[in-house]
């Protein structure tokens, strides 16, 4: 292809737009205390919370997967009544206040929730305040990302590979493994990396919902939190970590979810 | 033991209504020009789109029946299915692609491979059982797809436009080895296509239709000789009227009628081999009893010969040599007249 | 630990402790300290806003101690009876105005808060911070019209800390905690309100002696002497 | 198309995972004080917010489709060096605690930001505290769902369209406005909706970036927020009145930006 | 006034070098099977794909030139392009597509609907201008590309395959159409298809490619009667031979001389039709001074004809009666002889 000749008026909007994101990041490493930031990252509660960041984000990755591909599969392929408002409301974890989202989640799965409280009396479960918790309000607040782009994916692929696979004795199982699953890898690949950013950075449902105890539920952005009110410029450094391990993942990964280089 | 289908249903535009049977003993072809519906009844044999009435019957046992609501799954039909554009797997080898149908039945991994990579070799394409499928050509392509749906061992072998997506090239070698094929498959055989030369290569039995119905049925020759639709006239390249016959003549029209040595009676069709007709410049004199004048409207080269078509009374085509139109002058828009004897127009009922 | 409960398990030599998020410093090295005076005892805080606390423990969140930052919370957690016990006031607050470094707007008391081009701010009322301040500025007769109504004292400082505002009201103790990146300006006893820190122990815990143990400890010469040390006006 | 069968699996997978996004919706339901509501919803501060909340956010959705669509184009058109870089910078936000993002803006854009006191001193223009900045928090935090849209659709688009009417002597802008635009329409919509509701919900930049003060700044998120701390069950009465907006919205629309019904 | 263009480039696998001319008195067709480069040279051509060296000019005007760096932008270039499957917009109206290329040079929209509603009529679809393409049939819409092609009265037009899309039936009718615009459109046309007959039939020259080369060139009647590469010969439809001529014999591999009443020399193609080559259960006594056994290897029904190749010293097609191969009984396998007449083979210098 010949190469892409930018129109001015799109050149000058767009890094507008660029800037507006590249700035704050600017400000951010301008102002952290370098100086002090082998301190920062070595403390254990960082090394702890960073972890656990990791450990839970990418916990909730898998779940959503496991959950949210099938429920994609039924948006993109069931007819149903209610189809529309159901999709709606596994969207909604994106509008709600994190906060508000973390209530919720306690009115639902706390110990005196509508489903918490028979967990608690049957098993004796309690998921807030535990890694579980943690992984749980990032799992809600990150699975709409990968439902929405697994059903796009769903919805963009050739169907008839299905009724092939079928034409030749596949049951609906090994169509669904062995053909769809394979065929939308790239929105997999793409909703799974968006889930796992927003679950890296999840922080209202996580303080509500499972509490902010350090080696148990405090992740990266809770001790982000806590910093804030003593020693906000420690703080930016968390933060520059944070956004480093996301940058890394996205830049060695982008071209893939993208589906090109 | 046989196919048996009666298939109604609407989908969209299309309106489905169709009976067709296909015999252990022939190659049925069904043809048809764009949007005829063709694929849509593959699918509804297939069991890929439901029938509103009707039913599928495959040696007797009852594939779907509306009436009775019955419906075998397409994965528990016995068929094999090549799809006009292959939908070969883009993310499984050449070997795993062949080896899917027989995988999915159960076969054990080791075995169906190795059932696969026969299959393989037999279409010639042993070496690449480990490409990917966009490393193969068309012609490659195709036969990747005829393996596939034969590997299983299906009663009933699908093909919808198998040779469409081939160019000129490709497509007459490929056909060869698919006629072979076709030949040697032990089962029920229906091939979709477009492309009358390829359907009168290919089989026994041709099925014209046209917007969901069945408009005639019989042999290459005899669908040849006799076509019963203006569709399947310009795809033979004959000119085919209809009128009322009456003791030697047919009557087109209020205005024209021609002359025909045939004891027909009654609504009929009459058919005219282009190179029956023949163009003058003045009246012709002598035996012709059909000769009219006209307006030439399209002057077509066609391998050696020369299309002309003629607008006047009853528009014509006429097939000449190149030297009697350079001869005459002809070009479009000029007047001419045409003629022809009517020992040349077959004449059968409609 | 003492046992007693009815699991009869090592639970008893732990506690969970919710406290409001401006005791984060003070209490991690009350902490420390009494788990060090208590060897074999843990600990373990977490800290969030205090309604965020309230909503947790009636949600059921596993809580054995409660430190609030008002006394507003601390009540309709014991009307919900959640509390085992009358809470005890284990620490005072006052108010304080804070301005940038170096104090670039020459801010003296509450009255200049009111100067023209002095961008004021402070919590909203629903905040028990806003709603002291809001008490403090009537008692000294000033109108002054914030710029924002912030949802906790930490982003007033932050605000601060950053010059988006030039002054806000906030606790003695936040002022302490961001050092040398702000100053504080006192307001007169005479029109500062003080803010009441109760503590108690959650009703039903298993780990009832080691929560009392530990609100015992905060209560302590050695434990108030702590928090005198993070900038809190003793219990008493 | 012969309706689909769901498979077992799948199934029960898909239920699980919707009920995970309804009932913590219940919760709030059932929890809500529903004899304060007209209290609650009438309240002028109520009002004001939602007003407040409606603009910004649909103001914020305008500019980031300004700048969000040509920065776009630029990700999916033009090679460079630092192209997947510069990509993987813009949806930092969404990995970013928003409170983090909040604060980054202050160093880039606040009186003493990079930019910012610059802006304060030569103009006068201070974005804090202000509408303007409530909407610029938005943009940040939501522009990154419309930009990875609008990419991915002009990713899939059939560029041959822009090449037929290059032939037909259209410059790079018309091809741009009256090409491209309307044939990635179906995913400009798509991204458009997801950054206005993400956009929204937002509540830690604009906290952080704005500050709250009712009818300038104080948009119903934060409104919610701050009712937790008093009465919180009013607070889920909010919460209610921002989902059911944003599931009117979605459930509306929804049809259209996956494409087909 | 003529296009002329020398391209060369690299795309993938993809190596192209070819040297193409088109004059105004003249409908050129660029023949050649899939893949061969057809498409990429015309987007060359159109300023789509960059050249690594050589240059376009049209009418004596740099278009773009590797050497010196030279490149006048594809919108700014006089050209017409009709795309293999249209792109036609599918937002716009079938009259907002006619009108686009007009509107983009900066015709008032008033004015650009006018001449474009004239364009509609002129292809016959007065009654579609409101509709958006995907209304239309697939004839209809090639039209509508036609007319949006031609709107803007470019210089060059080029169209790419612009039959290929459609079903037989329509195909011969909008051949007819086509070839109409195409005679008097007052520019330089060339056309792309892989169909000789198509190529015949539109084009007074063939250029032929292969593999991103020229391998031949000249009027359809000179392409046919002396085809240069194998492909042609396929296309065609004759059998073609390489070797050495000396005397009235072409030596064609070690082992096989064929006698040829010609009186070239050298290295030669010799050029049998089908129809001169005669089969025989046994050895043929008489005439031919031709003759070998070979075994038959394919039979197929080509119109009216059967093709039968035969496998031996030298491969040959020959073209029989059906009635023929029932009387000889010739099947797949089956020993025959072939023979032909020495003044049936055609020879022309390689
Ligand atoms: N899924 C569908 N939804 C709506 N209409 C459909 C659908 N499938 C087919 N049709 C209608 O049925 C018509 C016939 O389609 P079908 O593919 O069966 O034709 P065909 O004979 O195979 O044509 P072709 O030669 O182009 O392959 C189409 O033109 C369309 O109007
Ligand atoms: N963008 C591209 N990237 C890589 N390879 C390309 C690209 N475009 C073309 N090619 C290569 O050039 C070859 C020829 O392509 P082209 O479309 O010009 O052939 P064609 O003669 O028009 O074939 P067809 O008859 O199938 O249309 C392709 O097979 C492919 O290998
Ligand atoms: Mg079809
Ligand atoms: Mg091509």
């Amino acid at each position: 292809m010949r190469r892409e000749r930018v129109p001015i008026a799109v050149g000058i909007l767009a890094a507008s737009g660029a800037a507006f994101f590249i700035l704050p990041l600017l400000g951010l490493i301008v102002r952290s205390p370098w100086g002090d930031a082998i301190k920062a990252l070595t403390a254990p509660d960082t090394v702890e919370a960073l972890k656990l960041s990791l450990v839970a984000s990418l916990s909730a990755t898998v779940i959503a997967l496991v959950f949210g591909v099938p429920l994609a599969w039924v948006f993109a392929r069931v007819e149903f009544r209610g189809r529309n408002l159901l999709r709606a409301l596994t969207t909604l974890p994106m509008v709600l206040p994190p906060v508000v989202g973390g209530i919720a989640l306690l009115l639902a799965f706390g110990r005196r929730g509508l489903v918490g409280s028979w967990l608690d009396s049957t098993f004796g479960i309690t998921l807030p305040f535990t890694t579980a918790g943690v992984v749980m309000a990032e799992t809600f607040v990150a699975m709409p990302f990968l439902i929405i782009t697994v059903e796009a994916g769903l919805r963009s692929m050739d169907r008839r590979y299905e009724e092939a696979a079928r034409t030749l004795g596949a049951k609906r199982w090994t169509v669904f493994t062995r053909v769809t699953l394979p065929l939308i890898g790239p929105s997999l690949f793409a909703g799974a990396v968006l889930c796992w950013a927003r679950a890296l950075g999840e922080f209202g449902a996580t303080i509500t919902f499972a509490g902010n105890f350090p080696g148990v539920t405090q992740t990266m952005p809770l001790a982000v939190y806590l910093l804030l009110g003593t020693d906000h410029e420690a703080s930016y450094i968390l933060s520059l970590v944070l956004l480093v391990i996301s940058l890394g993942v996205l830049v060695a990964l982008r071209h893939r979810w993208l589906g090109s280089a | 033991m046989s196919l048996e289908a009666n298939v109604r249903l609407t989908l969209g535009a299309l309106d489905l209504d169709i009976e067709l049977s296909v015999d252990e003993a022939e190659v049925v072809a069904l043809l048809g020009p764009n949007g005829a519906g063709k694929t849509t009844l593959l699918r509804a044999v297939a069991g890929l789109v439901p029938l509103t009435s009707g039913y599928v019957k495959l040696d007797g046992r009852v594939l779907e029946d509306a009436a009775s609501g019955k419906y075998v799954p397409t994965e528990r039909r016995s068929i094999g299915v090549v799809f006009q554009d292959y939908l070969l797997f883009p993310h499984l080898s050449v070997l795993a692609n062949v080896a899917f149908g027989m995988r999915s039945r159960g076969m054990p991994s080791h075995e169906a491979a190795e059932k696969a990579a026969q299959w393989l070799d037999r279409v010639g394409l042993s070496a690449y059982v480990q490409d990917k499928p966009d490393a193969l050509s068309g012609g490659q392509r195709q036969r990747v797809a005829l393996a596939r749906a034969l590997a299983p061992d299906p009663r009933l072998l699908l093909l919808d436009e198998p040779l469409a997506a081939l160019d000129v090239t490709t497509r007459a070698e490929v056909r060869r080895d698919l006629k072979r094929h076709l030949t040697t498959f032990p089962g029920l055989r229906l091939v979709v296509t477009h492309d009358p030369l390829e359907a009168a290569m290919l089989a026994d039995r041709l099925v014209v239709m046209e917007n969901g119905r069945l408009v005639q049925t019989g042999t290459p020759a005899e669908v040849t000789e006799r076509p019963r639709s203006q569709y399947v006239a310009d795809l033979v390249g004959v000119n085919l009227l209809r009128g009322q016959a009456d003791h030697g003549s047919v009557r087109i029209s209020d205005d024209s009628v021609i002359a025909a040595a045939a004891a027909e009676s009654g609504d009929v069709f009459a058919v005219i081999h282009p190179r029956a007709v023949a163009l003058h410049l003045r009246r012709p004199e002598g035996s012709p009893r059909n000769a009219w004048p006209g307006r030439v409207s399209g002057v077509e080269m066609l391998g050696g010969r020369v299309r002309v078509r003629v607008e006047g009374d009853v528009p014509l085509v006429a097939e000449v040599t190149p030297a009697a139109i350079s001869d005459m002058q002809v070009a479009e828009g000029g007047e001419v007249w045409v003629s022809f004897k009517s020992t040349d127009v077959g004449v059968y009922p409609a | 630990g003492s046992g007693g409960t009815i699991q009869g398990s090592n639970l008893s030599d732990y506690a969970s402790v919710f406290a409001a998020a401006s005791l984060t410093d003070s209490f991690k090295a009350l902490g420390s300290a009494f788990q060090t005076a208590h060897p074999g005892i843990t600990v373990q805080f977490n800290f969030a806003g205090t309604p965020t606390l309230v909503t947790q423990i009636e949600q059921g969140a596993a809580a054995d101690v409660f430190a609030s930052a008002d006394t507003t919370n601390m009540d309709k957690l014991k009307a919900d009876g959640f509390t085992s016990a009358n809470s005890q006031v284990f620490a005072h607050n006052k108010l304080e105005i804070v301005v940038g470094a170096g104090n670039p707007k020459h801010i003296t008391g509450l009255a200049d808060l009111a100067k023209p081009g002095v961008i004021y701010i402070t919590e909203a009322a629903t905040v028990p911070a806003g709603k002291y301040a809001l008490q403090s500025l009537a008692s000294a007769g000033v109108k002054v019209t914030p710029k924002s109504l912030e949802t906790d004292v930490k982003s007033v400082v932050s605000k601060i800390e950053l010059g988006e505002a030039d002054a806000g009201i906030v606790y003695v103790t936040d002022v302490k905690a961001a050092g040398s990146t702000v100053a504080g300006v006192p307001i007169p006893d005479s029109v500062n309100v003080i803010a009441t820190y109760p503590i108690v122990a959650i009703k039903g815990t298993p780990n009832l002696d080691v929560a009392d143990t530990f609100i015992a400890y905060v209560l302590s010469a050695d434990g108030q002497a702590m928090l005198q040390s993070f900038g809190f006006l003793p219990a008493s």
